[in-house]
């Protein structure tokens, strides 16, 4: 079936109106690690392998954009050896491989010009649903790899990069030119995919993936469409609305997680909200209460226990408070931080302080679904050639300005000339949804998991040449 | 009241060392355009032989898109030769005194046939000019102060005649008959907010015409053209896209390169 | 066949190209720098009946204080003269072969005499040296790259002798004599951390060192020394006050500095 046919049942039915959606995929790359790694823990875990991808969602209806998301998935590929006195020399027999996977939500947000009223909820709903159904081999296919693991032997003199001045870069074409006839850029000394992600493509993943949800609600007038508050139609949400919103959308995720039979505890299903500084009865009483799987739902984070150091069980994500905490501890030289201190003192920086509701997300558990590219014949997603492209790409919607309906549509004439272009076409959806009558406009604008205030973060950016 | 007046002095001497200071930077401007303006010639001459280099490196740059819609560059690809000319450097003496500012843009377009869109081949001047009477503006420009204007000066330009491709007819403001219906009012900014669009801009009406047109011109005459060949290797690099230090620093920072992100598109200000 | 030895022929010459550039960028350079030398010897001489110039200037300026912490700033208020010369431009003949790059920044500070903290009047003069050799490095700065440090270069000095105020004593890396315990570790990092350690950066110990000392070298030669009259006469501001653009939009953004580079504190990197 399609991806259409997928995500129709979020989208209202509403005399046929029909939207369109440009789901867009970053390259998979991989990154340094998830977590902060002082010194020589960095040794032990050598064979693990984190692959990043980030979604980039944008959703119109009348050739208007009006609803964007940005979310980062993290997949952490774990290698145990079964015969440690051979570490370091691998083969695939000895080895056992688990995988996780983080998804954070980075930023949704709305502009206010959708001429219909619709529940942004279901959409986001259905986007988080598709998301967590993909199956990771998705991911793994095509992985740029770290720089230092990266054409580790390649031949300075033969190869163009970004350290390679102008001079060096004009004088190797034109030796490529002399020697093969053309300047196709050289392939010759690529290295192989990580061993690890080799490995679960060619085995798959035979188990339910440990799965883990993040993010970080904290109201903003605007996170992806700038100047956008500026239009009166757009709708803000209180911190206390946007947690609440956000709470129903994760809670209902809790569906598709195993949540009963016979497993061991770390694949318990937890989900978890933080208010830092707020009491856990108020939270409960307030906030988890009203939950569907409120049995499931603790006051609390997912993250480790209150004696962990923080550092070593906290994920770094990009653009988020947490992270930023983590990181002037550890240039202060704070690594002994423990968890409990972490949150007691994550309450008094600034962006928890200025007496707004933020709140911390989090599930973990195994996801029960899986949609491979054979079932669903075709994801329908866009991943540009380099991830700079992707970033251009996206900048046709976050770099527009939102004050008048002008943005939403050069966003969107932008994107799908752009789509055109490339002979694609955006995912076009009717939705099969129906609202009662009063249950409209719940949320017209959203959420920001992210914070926006870095002023406490004393984070060094050298200046570049 | 001697230590006052000394004190006073000084600082009326010091406002006079800014004049010079001044007069030193357009010198300095004027030694570099001097020497530059050579080795540029030269430049242009050799890329004659490379086939497709301004097509190259305009789809290169980033910065550039921002100014520039996605149907656009269909016509930007069409670009073979840009050249800058400083009108005060260059040989050949005109009535008009120049200022350092001062540049003017040369491009050349091969031509574009196709079944439905027809675009000629032309090459077009479009001239900056750097202007410090605010009087001829039509209106200030949003979050510009009058005074910073009279002092440092602020860009402007003729509208000079180009010819639109076939597929741009609508959206031609020469070729809109009713600019007063709604369709007419919503294809007439769609004109002006093109590429071509801004060949009309002249600087004096903001929010009715090309949006940040000045920093487009002062994007190529200090960047695009300056650095072409810096754009153009990059575009050849083999580690198309290396992760980059941000990548991987990001386990330990946490941040990406969000500063992208603020940049806005360079986007209309009609009002 | 034909058309590819063209183009490779061309390409061979462009790279030639960039090293005419780099000639023409140090010859700018130079000439700038001979026709402001002047400018900024008489300003200097002018600056002497300003009291309290400097101290002005340095308090003023927010990105010098991202290098500077509070309680050094009783002692740069001290700094009652800088000059920096540029040696490859300077009357004086030297056996030293210099570059564009290379200049030395001259401080004299006033006495300061208090009942718990004596510092001395002195003159001290810091030299910056661009070095090519990354051999010379104990090891590579975080997040640069070997090759564009030999390409670009990269900024070096010596250890420069300078009394520190007696208050600082206990945190005067000469001072402390055993500096393998933890208190001593700790007065030793915060020593090197100040702005008296700034005088002992070499640029070749990264990490060890203090924090950014070439960047803080950089501020003073393109930013405050050529900038000095600006700061002192936005210190002087009438409208001390006056909100401006960033701030006028903080309002509706919200998120206005979100990755501003210019906010973060250069922090020390000790590894």
């Amino acid at each position: 079936f399609s991806i259409a046919e997928y995500l129709q049942s979020y989208f209202p039915q509403l005399d046929g109106t029909h939207f369109e959606v440009f789901h867009l995929q970053s390259p998979s790359s991989e990154v340094e690690s998830l977590y902060y790694n002082v010194g020589d823990l960095n040794d032990n875990a050598t064979q693990d392998t984190v692959v990043k991808a980030e979604h980039f969602i944008a959703v119109s209806c009348n050739k208007k954009i009006f609803f964007a998301i940005d979310i980062l998935i993290y997949l952490l590929i774990k290698v145990a050896n079964s015969n440690p006195s051979k570490s370091g020399n691998v083969c695939s027999e000895e080895v056992i491989v688990e995988l996780e996977r983080h998804l954070f939500i980075s930023k949704a947000d709305t502009n206010g010009y959708c001429d219909i009223k619709l529940s942004t909820k279901n959409i986001t709903r259905g986007i988080l649903n598709f998301l967590l159904d993909i199956d990771v081999q998705h991911y793994l296919k095509n992985v740029i790899r770290l720089r230092k693991n990266n054409y580790a032997g390649y031949d300075k003199n033969n190869f163009i990069t970004k350290n390679t001045s102008t001079k060096q870069a004009l004088q190797i074409l034109a030796q490529r030119l002399d020697n093969r006839k053309d300047l196709c850029p050289e392939t010759a000394s690529k290295v192989s995919p990580p061993f690890t992600t080799n490995y679960v493509l060619a085995n798959g993943i035979q188990n339910k993936i440990m799965t883990k949800i993040s993010l970080f609600t904290r109201p903003e007038p605007q996170y992806l469409f700038s100047e956008s508050s500026k239009n009166r139609n757009k709708h803000i949400l209180s911190g206390d609305q946007l947690l609440h919103w956000w709470l129903s959308i994760i809670d209902s995720l809790l569906d598709n997680f195993e949540t009963s039979g016979s497993f061991s505890g770390d694949n318990t299903i937890k989900a978890k909200v933080k208010i830092p500084g707020e009491d856990d009865s108020m939270i409960y009483k307030r906030y988890i209460c009203k939950l569907k799987h409120r049995d499931i739902w603790e006051v609390g984070t997912i993250y480790g226990d209150k004696n962990d150091l923080s550092h070593m069980v906290i994920p770094l994500f990009p653009d988020d408070p947490k992270t930023r905490f983590i990181r002037s501890n550890i240039e202060e030289g704070r690594d002994g931080l423990k968890l409990k201190a972490f949150w007691n003192e994550l309450q008094g920086r600034q962006e928890f302080n200025l007496g707004i509701v933020v709140g911390v997300i989090g599930v973990s558990g195994l996801w029960k679904k899986k949609l491979s590219e054979d079932t669903l014949t075709d994801y329908s997603i866009y991943i540009p050639p380099t991830k700079k492209k992707f970033k251009n790409l996206k900048r046709y919607v976050i770099g527009e300005e939102y004050d008048t309906a002008e943005g939403a549509l050069d966003s969107y004439s932008n994107l799908s000339e752009y789509y055109r272009k490339l002979s694609l076409n955006p995912i076009s959806i009717i939705g099969t949804y129906k609202y009662s009558a009063e249950k409209v406009y719940d949320g017209s604008s959203i959420v920001n998991p992210v914070v926006i205030n870095n002023l406490n973060s004393l984070v060094v950016h050298r200046k570049k040449r | 009241m001697l230590e006052q007046s000394k004190l006073s002095n000084a600082l009326k001497q010091l406002a006079d060392i800014e004049d010079d200071m001044e007069k030193i930077d357009e010198q300095v401007e004027l030694f570099r355009l001097k020497s530059t303006i050579p080795i540029f010639k030269k430049r242009n001459m050799l890329l004659q032989d490379i086939p497709g280099f301004w097509k190259i490196v305009l789809s290169e740059h980033s910065d550039f898109a921002d100014f520039i819609q996605v149907s656009d560059f269909k016509y930007v690809d069409c670009i073979d030769k840009i050249e800058i000319n400083w009108p005060i450097v260059s040989e050949h003496k005109s009535t008009e005194k120049h200022k350092v500012g001062d540049f003017d843009i040369v491009f050349h377009f091969k031509e574009l046939k196709e079944d439905d869109d027809m675009f000629p081949e032309q090459t077009v001047t479009k001239k900056f000019r750097i202007e410090y009477d605010t009087s001829k503006l039509k209106k200030l420009p949003k979050d510009q102060d009058e005074d910073s204007l009279k002092e440092f000066g602020f860009l402007t330009s003729e509208k000079v005649d180009i010819e639109w491709p076939t597929n741009y007819s609508k959206i031609n403001p020469d070729k809109i008959k009713d600019k007063t219906s709604a369709e007419g009012k919503k294809n007439y900014r769609a004109g002006m907010k093109s590429f071509f669009g801004w060949f009309r801009w002249t600087g004096l009406k903001p929010g009715k015409e090309f949006p940040h047109g000045d920093d487009l011109a002062t994007l190529f005459s200090e960047d695009i053209y300056p650095h072409a060949l810096k754009y153009y290797t990059t575009a050849h690099r083999d580690l198309d896209d290396e992760s980059d230090e941000e990548d991987e620093k990001e386990g330990y920072h946490g941040y990406e390169d969000e500063d992208d992100e603020t940049l806005s598109r360079k986007k209309p200000k009609y009002e």
